[in-house]
C-alpha cells in the first residue's frame, strides 16, 4: 500500500511534465501570442472605446531587430524545446514566472486568487455535503415515493443547466428585476469601509447567486451517488445480518448502510478538491468574481502564456494530488482496499 | 503455472503464485481422469495449461505426443480442435449476447467447417446430441434453466468432436436432481466420442463416480493419484484420507467417525516449507517440515506424495 | 412444547413479472436441542421459510400472506417490530447462506460481534469484548484477541462463517437457523463447521434449524427433515422415514440421482427428468407432476393434500398409498 | 550635473542593489555630440520671435469647484505604473501620462494652435524645424524637484535607450529628432528632422522625464519600474497607498500643484480624488453606474443610449442622472474593410468595386447605429482640409455591384444566390475581425452583400489572433481602424507605400517585379503597391509646404478611392456620456478635438449637490430632466 | 444486431414504464423530426407558390431571384413581401409561408432599426428578436438542430475512438496498457476548454462554416475522447476475463473476432448508458464555447450566442435570455431524464430493506 501511493506520487512529476509540455507546444503553436498582442495595443483601435492612446511612434513600422528585442522580452526568441526546458528549470526553483498582463510574479497572481476561489469552493463543497447526504439518504430509504420522484426531477433539472445559463437568468430577475442581490463581484467596492457584521452580510448578498449555480450540477451528483450506493448497500446481506442481531432499521442505516454508502463519496472527493480552488470560470464570468477560474481565462485570452502555463501546472498538480487524497480517504474508509 | 506477484515501487515481479507447481500427468485416449482438491489448489490452472489457455512457466505439454506448450496462432489451430473444455458456471461461459444456435456455430466458423446449411444442421444434431429441442437455436441462453445451459456449454465443445476435454467443475453449479443427468450425458458422450476426459471437481462422490482414475491436488501439486477404486478403498495420502472421511453420507445408519482437519488451505505464494500438508497433517513427523516429499509409485499405477507412504 | 413451530405459513413476493407465492402453506416443528433439517432444491423456498421466521424478508417486496410462526408461545409473525428486535439475535440466531457477503465490510470482526451482545445483554463494553474473544474461541478462530480487530476481507470464508457462527450463537439463543452453512465452503472446512454446530447445539442444547440441499449433510446431522419442492413442503419426517421410506417421489428420485461412493462406476445413475417449474407458472394440481415418473391425470386436477403416514410422517402426494 | 542628484542618490539608497546611471547617460551626451549639444544662454539666437499662445481662450468654468471624489471604474487594472515599455500602453496610461502629464505646450482643444504648458515661450528656429523653448520657472516635479532643461536632455535618452524595450520610442526618437541643444537650466531647443508644417507639435508635445526618479533605469528597467510612480509634473498623482492591485486605483491631486493658477489650467483637474475600481465587463460598469456607484458612463452605443438608459428612464426623467451627447471634429479611425489585393480576385478592380457596391454600411449606421453615426468617406478622414478632396465612399447598390462582378466574370448566380463564374469558381470572401464587439455588423453586412451575390464568411477572431492574422497578410477582407490621435495630417506611408507591401515591389522601370515577396507586419493591410502613389507618398513625406502636402494628400485620396480597395466604414462624430447629477460640465463645455469628456478634466464634483440628490432620491423629490446637446461642432 | 434480445427487449420494457424518461424520449424523437423538417416550419422561404398558375415549392430548391415572381431584383425572392405584394395585387396569384415565416440569418428590422424586439403575434416573431433583428424563435430552432447534431457527431466520435482505445487497452493489457495509460493522464488533464480556445484561432477561416464546424468538432474530440476509455478499459478488462471468453479462445477464434463478436456487444451495452450524459455535456460545453464566443463561427445559430446576447442586454430584452435560457435548460433536461431512464432500466436499482 505504501508502495502503491509512494509509485503514485512518483508518477506526479512525468504526469505534469507530459501535461505542460503539450500545453507549452499548443501555446508556441497557435498564432497571436503576447509580441503580437503588444504590437496590436500599440497600433489598432480599441474598439470599445472608439479610441487609442496616443503613443509616440504609433503606426511606424519596426525593424528587424527591434521586433527580436521584443522577442527576447516575451521569451519567443528561442526554440520551443529550449525554452520548455527553461521553464521547467525555473518552475524547479520555485519560480512560475513573471505574468506578462499582471507584470507581477505568476505565482503572486495566483495567490492572489486563491481565497476567492477557495471561499466558493469550501462553501460549496461543505453545502453540497450538508445538502446532498440527508437527501441521498431520503431518497434511498423513500425511493419511488413521491418525495424521491420530486427531488429527482429538481435535481437533474439542476444537473441540466448550465451553472453559467442559470446565472445570466438570475441576474436578471433577482439583481436586475428585483434589485435583492448585487450585479456580481465578490464583494462591494466600498467593501473595505463596512463594520464587520456589514462585511459578512455584504459577502452573504454576493454569493448567494453564484453559489446557487456552483451547487446546482453538483447536487445531482452526489445525491445520485450517495442514493444508488445507499440503495446497493441497504439491500446487502450484512445489513440482514445486522437486522437478524436485532438491530433496529435506523440503527442500521446509520451504523452499517451509511458508512459503506460514503465510499464512493470518498472517491469523487478528491475531484471536489480541486474545484476548491479551480472554480467555474463560466460562472466567475457571470458575476465577475475575480478567483482562479476567470484568472486562467482571462490568461488564456491575454495570451499570458507565463499564468497559463502556471495555472495548468497548478490545477493538474491539485487534480493529481487530489486523486492520490481521493485513494488515501477511500483506503481510510474502507478496510478491503489494499492498493495493488 | 507460476502467476507472478507484482510488488514494490516499481512493479517487479518479486515472488510468484505457484498456482500449479511440477506437475506431472498422463490422460489415455478414451479415460476420465478426475481431478479433486480443495478450491484454490490450482485445478483449473492446471486445466487451463492444458487447454493452453494459459502458457505453463515451465514444463511442457504434450497432446498425442506433439509438444503443444508453446505453439501459437496458427501452429495451434489444429489442436485448438481436438481439446475443448466445460466450465464451471454455464451463464458465464455462455455469451449472453448470442442466440445458442450462434453460439454453436461459431466452432465451424472458426475453423471454416462447411455453408450455413452444413453449419446449422451439424447446430441440429448437436442439440439433438445433448438433449435439447431444436427450436432452442433461436433462444438465448438466459432462457434456459442451469443444466440446460450446461448442456449448451456441453455442444460446443464436442462439436469440433475434439479428443480431449478439460471439464472444469462442470456439475458443481447444479442441483443435485439436474446434477445426475449431466453426469449421465458425459458418461453417454465419452462412450459414442471415445472421448477423453480431464474431470475437474471437488466433490469426491462425483469424481469417483466418473472416473477412471484420480488424482488428488494440494496446493499445487499432485499429492496422490490411483485408478478410482483404489483410492477409495486404500488411500495413501493422509490428505486424501480426511477428504474421504469428509464427504457427508446421505445415509442416517452410518454415522462416521470423522477425521476433522485443522486449518485452512495455505496460501500458493508462500507455501509451508517441506511437505505443504505437513500444518494440517495429522501424522506429520519432523521431516515432512523440511523435506517435500516425492511422488511415488507406491502399488503398481498407484503414486503417492508422502514420507510415510514410501515405506508401509 | 416444540421450541418452535411454523403453521402453514404463506410468503409472497412482489415481482416485476406479478405476484409469486415463494412459500405455500409450510408447517413444521422443532423441538429444544433437536435438528430439523430442510432440503430440497435451489429456489424452492428454504431460505424465504427461515427468513420469514424471523421476519427477516426484504421490504417492501416481501411479506407473510398467512400461517404462524410460534415461538416459545408467542407468534412471531404479528408481534410489534420492537418486540420482534428483541427476539433476533437474543432468542433465535441465524447463519446466512453466504459469508462471503453476510459480514459488513468496513467494521471489525470485534464491533460486529459485540454489537449483538451489548444490544441484547446487559454488559459493559469491556465485558462484551472479553465475552466476544471466548465465543471466537469457541468456534475455532484461532488467536481471537487479534481476530478482533480485524475486517471480514482479512479472514478465509471458513473463518468468516465462523464469525457468523459466533455472531449467531453470541446471546445464546434457543434456536439457530443455519441457512446452507456450507454449501460456499470447501469439503474440508464443511466438516468443521457441521462439527463445530453439532459441538455447539451439545453444549447448549438449543433447536437447529439446518438448511441444505445436501443429503449427505442431513443424514449425518438432522433428527427430523422436511423435504420442499417449489415452495411446499413434500414429505416430512424422521431421518430414518425419510432415508429409508421415502414416499414421495420426488424425495425417492432425489435419493436415488446422488452418485455415491458404493456406486458402481460410470453407471447409469437415475435421473428426475425436466426442471423445477418457476414460481410464476406452477402447473396447477401437484407441482411435482410435470417431472414425477408416476404422475397420473388426477395430479394435475388438483394439489394434494399433506397426509400423515406413520407418526411424524407425512407426505403430500395423491399416490402415495399405491407406490 | 542634472538636477534631481541629490535625490537620486537618497532615492537610491533605499534600493536594496542601487544603480546610478548618471555616468553612463553622461558618457552617451559625450559619444553623441552632434545631437546633445551644450551651448551657453550667450549662443541663444536673438531674433527669434517668441510666441506664448497665451491669448487663447481659457478652458473649463470659472464656476468650477475644487475637491470632491469621482468614482470611475477600469476595465482593467493597469498592469504596470510605467508609461513606457512593455504593456504601458494600457487604458490608464492616458491618466498617469497623456491626459494629465504636463508637456511643453498643448493644442488648444478648439483653436489648433499651441498654449504653454511647462513653457512660458517659444519659438520657431529660422530653419523651420528647430524650436527654442523657455520653461516656466514655477514648473516643478510633484515630489519638489524644478523642472530643468536636463529633465529634456535625459528625456531623449531614456526614450533612446533599449532598456525601456519599447522599440517604436526608439525609433520615433532617434528619426524624428536631430539634436536638442541646452543653453542654460531652462532654456533649450530641438530640431527635429524636417521642416515639415507640423514639427511644433513634434517639439512642443515633448514631455520630460525626470532624471533623479529614472537614476536606476539599467538593464532591468522594466521589472525595476514596474511599479513605482514617476513624479509628474500634472495635476494628479497615484499614491502608493492606493495601489490595490486588481482590484482599484485612485489619483489624487498634487499637494500645492504649481500649476495652480496657470491660465488654461485653473479650472480644470477640480476633483481632489479619483477613484478607479476595475470592472471587467462593460455591462457591470454600465449597472454600477446606474446604481451611483460611479459617477459617468458612456453611452456611446446606441443601445445604451437609446434602450438602456433612454430619455424616459425614471432616474433621467427626475433628473438625477444627466445625458449628455458632445460632437466634435478630429481625425477619425478608418473602421472600414481592407482588401487585401495580393489575394486572387481581390486583385480585379471590378470584382472590389463590386465589394464596394454590395458593402452596406449605410445599413449598418441607419438601422444598427441608429443612424448615430456616420460614413466614412475615406481611410483619411477628419484632418480638415487634408481629407477635402470630395470623394464619397460608393452607396450600396445591388445593381452596380452585379454589373462590376459581371464584368469580373461572375454572371451566374448558384443555387444558394452566389455568384460563380465560368469556373466555378464562387464569389466568396472572408471577411474577418479582431472585434468581438462588431460580429452583428459583420453578420448584417454579409446578409446584404448575399443579395449581390457575394459571399463573405463572417470570422470573428479574438484581437489577438485577428491583428496577427492581418499582420501576416493571411486576410481577404478584414475589417478594422487603425489608431489616430490628434494631429494636423493623415500619413500614407504606413498603409499605401510599396515598401510596406512588397520587398521590391518594382523595378527601377517602375514595371512589377515579377519576385516580389509579400512583407508581413506592416500596416499596409491592403497589400497596396503602386508606382506612381510610391512617388506622390514619398513627396509628401519630403513636403514642408503645408498646400503642396494638402494637394497631394487629395491626389492620392482620388487614387485611393478609385483603386478602390478599402470600403470606407463609419465613424462617431460624438461622444455620449450619462453623469450623475452631482458632475458638473462648465455650461458651453464642448471642445472640437476633445475625444472624451473626461479627457480635458474640466468637470467638476460637486458634493453638495451630492448629498442634495441622494436626499431627493430618498424623498423622491425630483429635478428638471436634463439631456443636453453639444452639437457645435457638428458636421 | 441486439434489437431482437429478449433481454434488451426487457430493459426497453423496463425505460418505457420509468415515464419521465420515457415521454423525454418521445419529446426528443419528435423534436428530431420537426428539426429535421425545419425548414418546412421556420422558414424564410414560402411552403408554396401559385404564381401565374405555376406552382412553385422553394423550400428545399434552389433559390428563386425576385425575377422569377415578376419582382425587378436578381436576388432571393423576399416571399413575405411578396405575399403582400400579391396580396396587394389581388390577382391569382398566392403565397403560402410557413408557420414562422423567417429563416435564422436575415435581419427583419424591426420599425427600421436592428434593435431586439420583444415577442409579439403580430410581426410573427413569436419570441421577438435579437440585438440585430433576427428572429429568436428562428435562431433557437436550428440553433438547437444544429447544437444536437453537433452533440451526437461528437458522441459518436468519442464514442469510436474511447471505445477503440480503452478496449485495446483493456485487451492487449501489458505495455500497451501502461502507456496509454499515461498518455491519458497526461491528456485528461489538459484542460479542455483553454485548449479549445487556444486551438480555435487556428481554424483557417477561408473554409465553408460546414468544415469549420467539423474542425472545432476535431478539437473538442480531441481532446475528450479521454472519458469514455476508463469505463471501456475496464469492461474489457472484466469481461475478458470471463469464461464465455475463455470459451471462444479454446475454439480457436482470433482477437479480431473475440473483439468484435464478443467482448463489444456485451461492453456496448453497459456504455449506452452513458450516451446521453456525453450528449449533455457536448451540448454543454458548444453552448459554454459559443457563450464565451469561441464555438461556432458567427452567424451560424446558436444557443450559446444568444445566451451571451441575453446576459448583454438583461436589462433591455430579457426575452432573449428567457428563451435562450428555457430552450437550453429543456434540451438538457430532456436528454438528462433520457440518460436517467436508460441507465435505470439498464442497471435496475433494487430497492430492499430489512426492517
Ligand atoms: N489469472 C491468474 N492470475 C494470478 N493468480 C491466479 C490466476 N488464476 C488463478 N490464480 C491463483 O492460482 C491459484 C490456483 O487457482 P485455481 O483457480 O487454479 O484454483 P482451483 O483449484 O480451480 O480453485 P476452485 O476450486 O476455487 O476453482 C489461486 O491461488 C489463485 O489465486
Ligand atoms: N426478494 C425476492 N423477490 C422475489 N422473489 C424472491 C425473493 N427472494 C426469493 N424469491 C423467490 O422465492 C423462491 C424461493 O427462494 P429461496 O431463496 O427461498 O430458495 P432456496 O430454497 O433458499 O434456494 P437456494 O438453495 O438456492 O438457496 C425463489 O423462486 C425466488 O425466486
Ligand atoms: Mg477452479
Ligand atoms: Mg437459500
Amino acid at each position: 500500500m505504501r508502495d502503491y501511493f509512494l509509485r503514485r506520487l512518483l508518477l506526479v512529476p512525468p504526469t505534469l511534465l507530459g501535461i505542460t509540455i503539450i500545453v507549452f507546444a499548443i501555446t508556441r503553436l497557435v498564432p497571436g501570442g503576447p509580441l503580437e498582442r503588444a504590437i496590436m495595443e500599440a497600433q489598432q483601435m480599441d474598439a470599445a472605446t472608439g479610441m487609442s492612446s496616443q503613443a509616440a511612434g504609433q503606426g511606424m513600422a519596426i525593424s528587424e531587430a527591434q521586433l527580436d528585442k521584443l522577442k527576447a522580452y516575451y521569451g519567443f526568441d528561442k526554440p520551443v524545446l529550449q525554452s520548455y526546458v527553461e521553464w521547467v528549470g525555473k518552475v524547479a526553483s520555485g519560480d512560475l514566472g513573471t505574468s506578462y498582463r499582471y507584470n507581477e510574479p505568476v505565482w503572486d497572481v495566483i495567490v492572489d486568487r486563491f481565497p476567492v476561489s477557495l471561499y466558493y469552493g469550501l462553501v460549496t463543497l461543505v453545502l453540497t455535503y450538508v445538502v446532498c447526504i440527508p437527501l441521498g439518504v431520503v431518497k434511498a430509504i423513500k425511493h419511488r415515493t413521491a418525495v424521491d420522484n420530486a427531488t429527482s426531477v429538481l435535481i437533474f433539472i439542476g444537473y441540466a443547466i448550465p451553472g453559467y445559463a442559470l446565472g445570466s437568468l438570475l441576474l436578471l430577475y433577482f439583481s436586475v428585476r428585483l434589485d435583492w442581490f448585487p450585479m456580481g463581484g465578490f464583494v462591494s467596492y466600498d467593501f473595505a469601509d463596512k463594520d464587520l457584521g456589514g462585511k459578512a452580510l455584504d459577502l452573504l448578498q454576493h454569493s448567494i447567486l453564484p453559489l446557487t449555480c456552483y451547487m446546482v450540477g453538483a447536487f445531482a451528483l452526489v445525491t445520485m451517488l450517495l442514493k444508488n450506493h445507499l440503495m446497493d448497500n441497504l439491500a446487502a446481506d450484512y445489513m440482514r445480518t445486522a437486522v437478524a442481531k436485532g438491530v433496529s432499521f435506523r440503527r442500521s442505516v446509520t451504523r452499517h448502510a451509511m458508512r459503506n454508502s460514503l465510499i464512493p463519496i470518498a472517491t469523487t472527493f478528491g475531484q471536489n478538491i480541486t474545484l476548491l480552488v479551480s472554480g467555474s470560470f463560466l460562472i466567475e464570468t457571470i458575476f465577475d468574481i475575480d478567483g482562479f477560474g476567470l484568472l486562467a481565462l482571462t490568461a488564456v485570452l491575454d495570451r499570458d502564456y507565463p499564468v497559463v502555463m502556471g495555472v495548468v501546472l497548478i490545477s493538474s498538480l491539485l487534480l493529481l494530488v487530489g486523486n492520490i487524497l481521493s485513494d488515501v480517504l477511500v483506503a481510510l474508509v474502507d478496510p478491503r482496499i489494499r492498493f495493488n | 503455472m507460476h502467476f507472478p506477484v507484482k510488488e514494490g515501487i516499481l512493479l517487479r515481479a518479486s515472488k510468484s503464485n505457484r498456482a500449479v507447481d511440477d506437475v506431472s500427468l498422463t490422460i489415455r485416449p478414451g479415460e476420465t481422469l478426475g481431478l479433486v482438491g480443495e478450491s484454490g489448489c490450482g485445478k483449473s490452472t492446471l486445466g487451463r495449461c492444458i487447454s493452453r489457455l494459459y502458457t505453463p512457466t515451465g514444463g511442457k505439454v504434450l497432446f498425442e505426443g506433439t509438444d503443444i506448450t508453446h505453439l501459437r496462432g496458427k501452429a495451434l489451430m489444429p489442436h485448438r480442435r481436438h481439446i475443448q473444455m466445460i466450465f464451471q458456471d454455464p451463464m458465464e461461459s455462455l455469451n449472453a449476447r448470442h442466440t445458442v444456435g450462434e453460439i454453436l456455430e461459431e466452432p465451424f466458423i472458426i475453423h471454416k467447417l462447411g455453408d450455413k446449411a452444413f453449419r446449422s444442421q451439424r447446430v441440429r444434431g448437436l442439440l439433438d446430441t445433448v438433449g435439447l429441442p431444436a427450436r432452442s437455436a433461436t433462444r438465448y441462453p438466459f432462457e434456459f434453466s442451469g443444466g440446460q445451459r450446461q448442456r449448451i456449454g456441453i455442444a460446443r465443445a464436442i462439436a469440433l468432436n475434439p479428443r480431449l476435454i478439460v471439464c472444469d467443475e462442470p456439475v458443481s453449479a447444479l442441483d443435485v436432481s439436474i446434477q445426475s443427468q449431466v453426469l449421465n450425458l458425459l458418461n453417454d458422450l465419452q462412450q459414442e466420442f471415445k472421448l477423453a476426459y480431464l474431470f475437474i471437481a471437488h466433490d469426491l462422490a462425483v469424481v469417483k463416480h466418473i472416473s477412471d482414475r484420480v488424482a488428488i491436488m494440494y496446493l499445487g501439486k499432485i499429492v496422490e493419484t490411483a485408478d478410482a477404486e483404489t483410492i477409495y478403498r486404500q488411500p495413501r495420502h493422509p490428505y486424501t484420507r480426511s477428504l474421504i472421511s469428509a464427504i457427508p453420507v446421505p445415509d442416517p445408519h452410518r454415522k462416521v467417525q470423522r477425521q476433522v482437519l485443522e486449518g485452512d488451505v495455505p496460501s500458493p505464494i508462500d507455501p509451508p516449507s517441506g511437505c505443504a500438508f505437513h500444518p494440517r497433517c495429522p501424522e506429520a513427523i519432523a521431516r515432512c517440515k523440511v523435506e517435500a516429499p516425492e511422488l511415488i509409485a507406491v502399488d503398481g499405477d498407484h503414486q503417492s506424495a508422502c514420507h510415510l507412504s514410501e515405506c508401509p | 412444547m416444540p421450541q418452535l413451530e411454523v403453521d402453514s405459513l404463506v410468503t409472497e413476493f412482489d415481482t416485476d413479472e406479478g405476484r409469486v407465492r415463494a412459500v405455500d402453506g409450510v408447517s413444521f416443528s422443532v423441538e429444544a436441542g433437536e435438528t430439523l433439517g430442510i432440503v430440497g432444491e435451489s429456489g424452492c423456498g428454504k431460505s424465504v421459510t427461515a427468513h420469514s421466521i424471523m421476519r427477516l424478508l426484504p421490504q417492501p417486496m416481501g411479506k407473510i400472506v398467512s400461517g404462524a410462526v410460534r415461538f416459545a408461545g408467542r407468534d412471531l409473525t404479528t408481534l410489534p417490530i420492537a418486540e420482534m428486535e428483541k427476539v433476533r439475535g437474543n432468542d433465535i440466531g441465524m447463519v446466512f447462506q453466504e459469508p462471503m457477503t453476510a459480514l459488513n465490510p468496513v467494521q471489525t470482526i470485534g464491533k460486529q460481534l459485540t454489537e449483538v451482545m451489548l444490544l441484547h445483554r446487559d454488559i459493559s463494553a469491556d465485558q462484551a469484548i472479553r465475552d466476544a474473544v471466548e465465543i471466537l474461541a469457541r468456534v475455532g478462530i484461532p488467536s481471537p484477541d487479534v481476530r478482533m480487530g480485524e475486517y471480514p476481507h482479512q479472514l478465509s470464508g471458513g473463518m468468516r462463517q465462523r464469525v457468523v457462527i459466533a455472531i449467531a450463537l453470541a446471546c445464546e439463543p434457543a434456536l439457530l437457523i443455519a441457512d446452507e452453512p456450507t454449501t460456499a465452503l470447501d469439503v474440508t472446512i464443511q466438516a468443521q463447521i457441521l462439527e463445530l454446530i453439532r459441538e455447539l447445539q451439545a453444549d447448549m442444547g438449543m433447536a437447529v434449524i439446518l438448511i441444505t440441499h445436501d443429503l449427505g449433510v442431513i443424514a449425518e446431522t438432522s433428527n427430523n427433515v422436511v423435504v420442499m419442492y417449489a415452495g411446499r413442503v413434500a414429505e416430512q419426517g424422521s431421518v430414518y422415514d425419510i432415508f429409508d421410506r421415502p414416499a414421495h417421489p420426488y424425495t425417492q428420485g432425489l435419493l436415488a440421482s446422488i452418485p455415491r461412493l458404493e456406486t458402481e462406476p460410470k453407471s447409469r445413475l437415475s435421473i428426475i427428468e425436466g426442471m423445477v417449474p418457476s414460481l410464476q407458472d406452477l402447473p396447477s394440481g401437484c407441482r411435482f407432476q410435470n417431472r414425477c415418473t408416476h404422475a397420473i391425470a388426477a395430479c394435475g386436477e388438483q394439489a394434494p393434500a399433506i397426509e400423515t403416514i406413520a407418526d411424524q410422517h407425512r407426505v403430500s402426494c395423491g399416490r402415495w398409498r399405491e407406490l | 550635473a542634472c538636477g534631481g542628484d541629490d535625490a537620486g542618490t537618497t532615492e537610491s539608497a533605499a534600493v536594496t542593489e542601487a544603480l546610478d546611471n548618471s555616468a553612463e547617460v553622461q558618457a552617451y551626451y559625450a559619444a553623441n555630440p552632434d545631437f546633445f549639444i551644450f551651448k551657453s544662454i550667450a549662443d541663444l539666437p536673438a531674433d527669434l520671435t517668441w510666441e506664448s499662445g497665451a491669448e487663447l481662450p481659457e478652458m473649463g468654468s470659472p464656476e468650477a469647484r475644487k475637491g470632491g471624489t469621482e468614482y470611475r471604474a477600469l476595465q482593467d487594472f493597469p498592469r504596470t505604473l510605467r508609461t513606457i515599455g512593455p504593456d504601458s500602453n494600457g487604458g490608464f496610461r492616458p491618466l498617469l501620462l497623456d491626459d494629465v502629464e504636463m508637456r511643453i505646450g498643448f493644442r488648444h482643444q478648439d483653436a489648433f494652435d499651441f498654449i504653454p504648458g511647462l513653457a512660458s515661450e517659444w519659438a520657431r528656429g529660422e530653419d523651420g524645424k528647430t524650436f527654442y523653448i523657455r520653461l516656466d520657472p514655477r514648473g516643478r516635479w510633484s515630489d519638489g524637484e524644478p523642472v530643468t532643461t536636463d529633465d529634456f536632455l535625459f528625456m531623449f535618452w531614456f526614450h533612446r535607450s533599449p532598456y525601456i524595450t519599447a522599440p517604436w520610442y526608439n525609433n520615433y526618437y532617434s528619426t524624428m529628432y536631430t539634436n536638442i541643444t541646452r543653453y542654460d537650466d531652462l532654456t533649450f531647443s530641438v530640431t527635429t528632422a524636417a521642416a515639415k508644417p507640423d514639427a511644433d507639435s513634434k517639439v512642443l508635445e515633448l514631455t520630460p522625464k525626470p532624471q533623479h526618479f529614472y537614476s536606476e533605469v539599467g538593464e532591468d528597467f522594466v521589472d525595476r519600474y514596474q511599479w513605482r510612480v514617476a513624479p509628474t509634473t500634472g495635476a494628479y498623482t497615484v499614491r502608493e497607498q492606493d495601489i490595490k492591485k486588481g482590484r482599484s486605483i485612485a489619483l489624487t491631486r498634487v499637494k500645492d500643484w504649481w500649476a495652480n493658477d496657470k491660465k488654461h489650467f485653473r479650472y480644470r483637474f477640480n476633483a481632489d480624488r479619483i477613484h478607479f475600481t476595475v470592472i471587467r465587463d462593460t455591462e457591470k460598469i454600465f449597472e454600477a453606474f446606474r446604481r451611483g456607484d460611479l459617477d459617468q458612463s458612456g453611452l456611446n452605443l446606441a443601445e445604451y443610449w437609446y434602450d438602456k438608459l433612454p430619455d424616459d428612464a425614471a432616474d433621467v426623467q427626475a433628473g438625477y442622472i444627466h445625458k449628455s451627447v458632445f460632437y466634435n471634429q478630429r481625425p477619425r479611425p478608418n473602421m472600414g474593410l481592407w482588401m487585401n489585393t495580393a489575394r486572387p480576385l481581390l486583385d480585379n478592380l471590378d470584382v472590389r468595386l463590386g465589394i464596394q457596391y454590395a458593402t452596406n454600411f449605410q445599413l449598418v449606421i441607419d438601422k444598427f447605429f441608429r443612424g448615430d453615426y456616420n460614413r466614412l468617406q475615406s481611410a483619411q478622414d477628419g484632418f480638415g482640409e487634408f481629407s477635402a478632396s470630395g470623394i464619397r465612399s460608393r452607396e450600396y447598390d445591388v445593381d452596380k455591384a452585379l454589373a462590376h462582378f459581371a464584368r469580373a466574370g461572375f454572371t451566374e448566380r448558384g443555387a444558394d444566390g452566389i455568384l460563380v463564374n465560368a469556373d466555378g469558381q464562387r464569389l466568396a470572401f472572408t471577411v474577418s475581425t479582431g472585434y468581438q464587439t462588431m460580429k452583428d455588423v459583420l453578420t448584417i453586412l454579409k446578409e446584404e452583400a448575399a443579395r449581390a451575390g457575394l459571399e463573405f464568411r463572417v470570422e470573428v477572431l479574438d484581437g489577438t489572433a485577428g491583428w496577427k492574422k492581418v499582420q501576416e497578410k493571411q486576410h481577404d477582407i478584414h475589417f478594422a481602424g487603425f489608431g489616430v490621435f490628434l494631429e494636423m495630417y493623415p500619413r500614407f506611408w504606413e498603409h499605401f507605400h510599396s515598401d510596406n507591401a512588397y520587398d521590391d515591389a518594382f523595378l527601377d522601370d517602375g514595371s512589377i517585379n515579377p519576385e516580389r515577396k509579400i512583407k508581413t507586419q506592416t500596416n499596409n493591410l491592403e497589400t497596396f503597391a503602386v508606382f506612381e502613389v510610391d512617388a506622390l507618398i514619398e513627396r509628401y513625406r519630403a513636403s514642408a509646404d503645408t498646400e503642396e502636402m494638402i494637394a497631394i494628400a487629395n491626389q492620392i485620396g482620388n487614387i485611393l478611392h478609385d483603386h478602390a480597395s478599402y470600403v470606407p466604414g463609419f465613424y462617431q462624430p460624438f461622444y455620449r456620456v450619462g453623469s450623475w447629477r452631482w458632475i458638473r460640465y462648465p455650461e458651453f463645455f464642448n471642445h472640437k478635438h476633445s475625444r472624451s469628456s473626461g479627457q480635458l478634466f474640466v468637470h467638476w464634483v460637486d458634493e453638495e449637490m451630492k448629498q442634495e440628490t441622494l436626499d431627493a432620491m430618498k424623498d423622491g423629490k425630483t429635478f428638471e430632466p436634463q439631456i443636453r446637446y453639444y452639437d457645435q461642432w457638428k458636421e | 444486431m441486439f434489437s431482437f434480445n429478449p433481454q434488451t427487449l426487457k430493459k426497453l420494457r423496463r425505460f418505457r414504464q420509468i415515464k419521465r424518461g420515457y415521454y423525454s424520449f418521445l419529446f426528443l424523437s419528435v423534436l428530431l423530426l420537426v428539426l429535421a423538417f425545419g425548414e418546412l416550419l421556420v422558414n424564410s422561404r414560402a411552403l408554396l407558390v401559385s404564381y401565374e398558375g405555376e406552382l412553385f415549392f422553394p423550400t428545399y430548391t434552389a433559390f428563386h431571384p425576385g425575377t422569377d415572381f415578376g419582382l425587378d431584383y436578381s436576388y432571393e425572392t423576399n416571399y413575405r413581401e411578396l405575399k403582400a405584394h400579391f396580396a396587394a395585387q389581388g390577382g391569382n396569384n398566392w403565397v403560402i409561408m410557413p408557420l414562422v415565416p423567417y429563416n435564422a440569418y436575415e435581419n427583419n428590422a424591426q420599425g427600421g432599426m436592428f434593435k431586439p424586439v420583444p415577442p409579439s403575434l403580430d410581426n410573427q416573431h413569436y419570441l421577438g428578436t435579437d440585438t440585430t433583428s433576427r428572429d429568436i424563435l428562428a435562431r433557437l430552432f436550428y440553433g438547437t438542430r444544429i447544437a444536437l447534431v453537433f452533440a451526437l457527431v461528437f458522441t459518436a466520435w468519442v464514442y469510436l475512438i474511447g471505445i477503440s482505445v480503452g478496449c485495446a487497452m483493456g485487451y492487449f493489457g501489458g505495455v500497451f496498457d501502461l502507456f496509454f495509460q499515461r498518455v491519458i493522464e497526461i491528456w485528461s488533464n489538459i484542460p479542455f476548454l483553454y485548449m479549445v480556445i487556444i486551438v480555435f484561432s487556428v481554424i483557417p477561416s477561408s473554409l465553408a462554416i460546414p468544415s469549420r464546424i467539423g474542425i472545432l468538432l476535431f478539437i473538442m474530440v480531441l481532446f475528450s475522447w479521454t472519458g469514455m476509455t476508463y469505463n471501456m478499459r475496464t469492461e474489457t478488462y472484466k469481461e475478458k476475463s470471463r469464461d464465455y471468453i475463455a470459451a471462444a479462445r479454446i475454439l480457436g477464434a482470433s482477437d479480431t473476432r473475440i473483439v468484435f463478436r464478443h467482448i463489444l456487444p456485451n461492453v456496448l451495452a453497459t456504455l449506452v448508458t452513458f450516451m446521453p450524459f456525453v450528449v449533455v455535456s457536448a451540448i454543454s460545453a458548444i453552448t459554454a464555447l459559443d457563450f464565451l464566443g469561441f464555438g461556432l463561427p458567427p452567424p451560424t445559430p446558436s444557443l450559446g450566442e444568444l445566451l451571451k446576447q441575453g446576459t448583454a442586454n438583461l436589462r433591455t430584452a430579457p426575452w432573449i435570455v428567457s428563451a435562450a435560457f428555457t430552450t437550453l435548460v429543456v434540451l438538457l433536461t430532456v436528454v438528462t431524464f433520457i440518460g436517467e431512464a436508460v441507465r435505470e432500466s439498464f442497471d435496475p436499482k433494487k430497492f430492499t430493506v430489512y426492517r
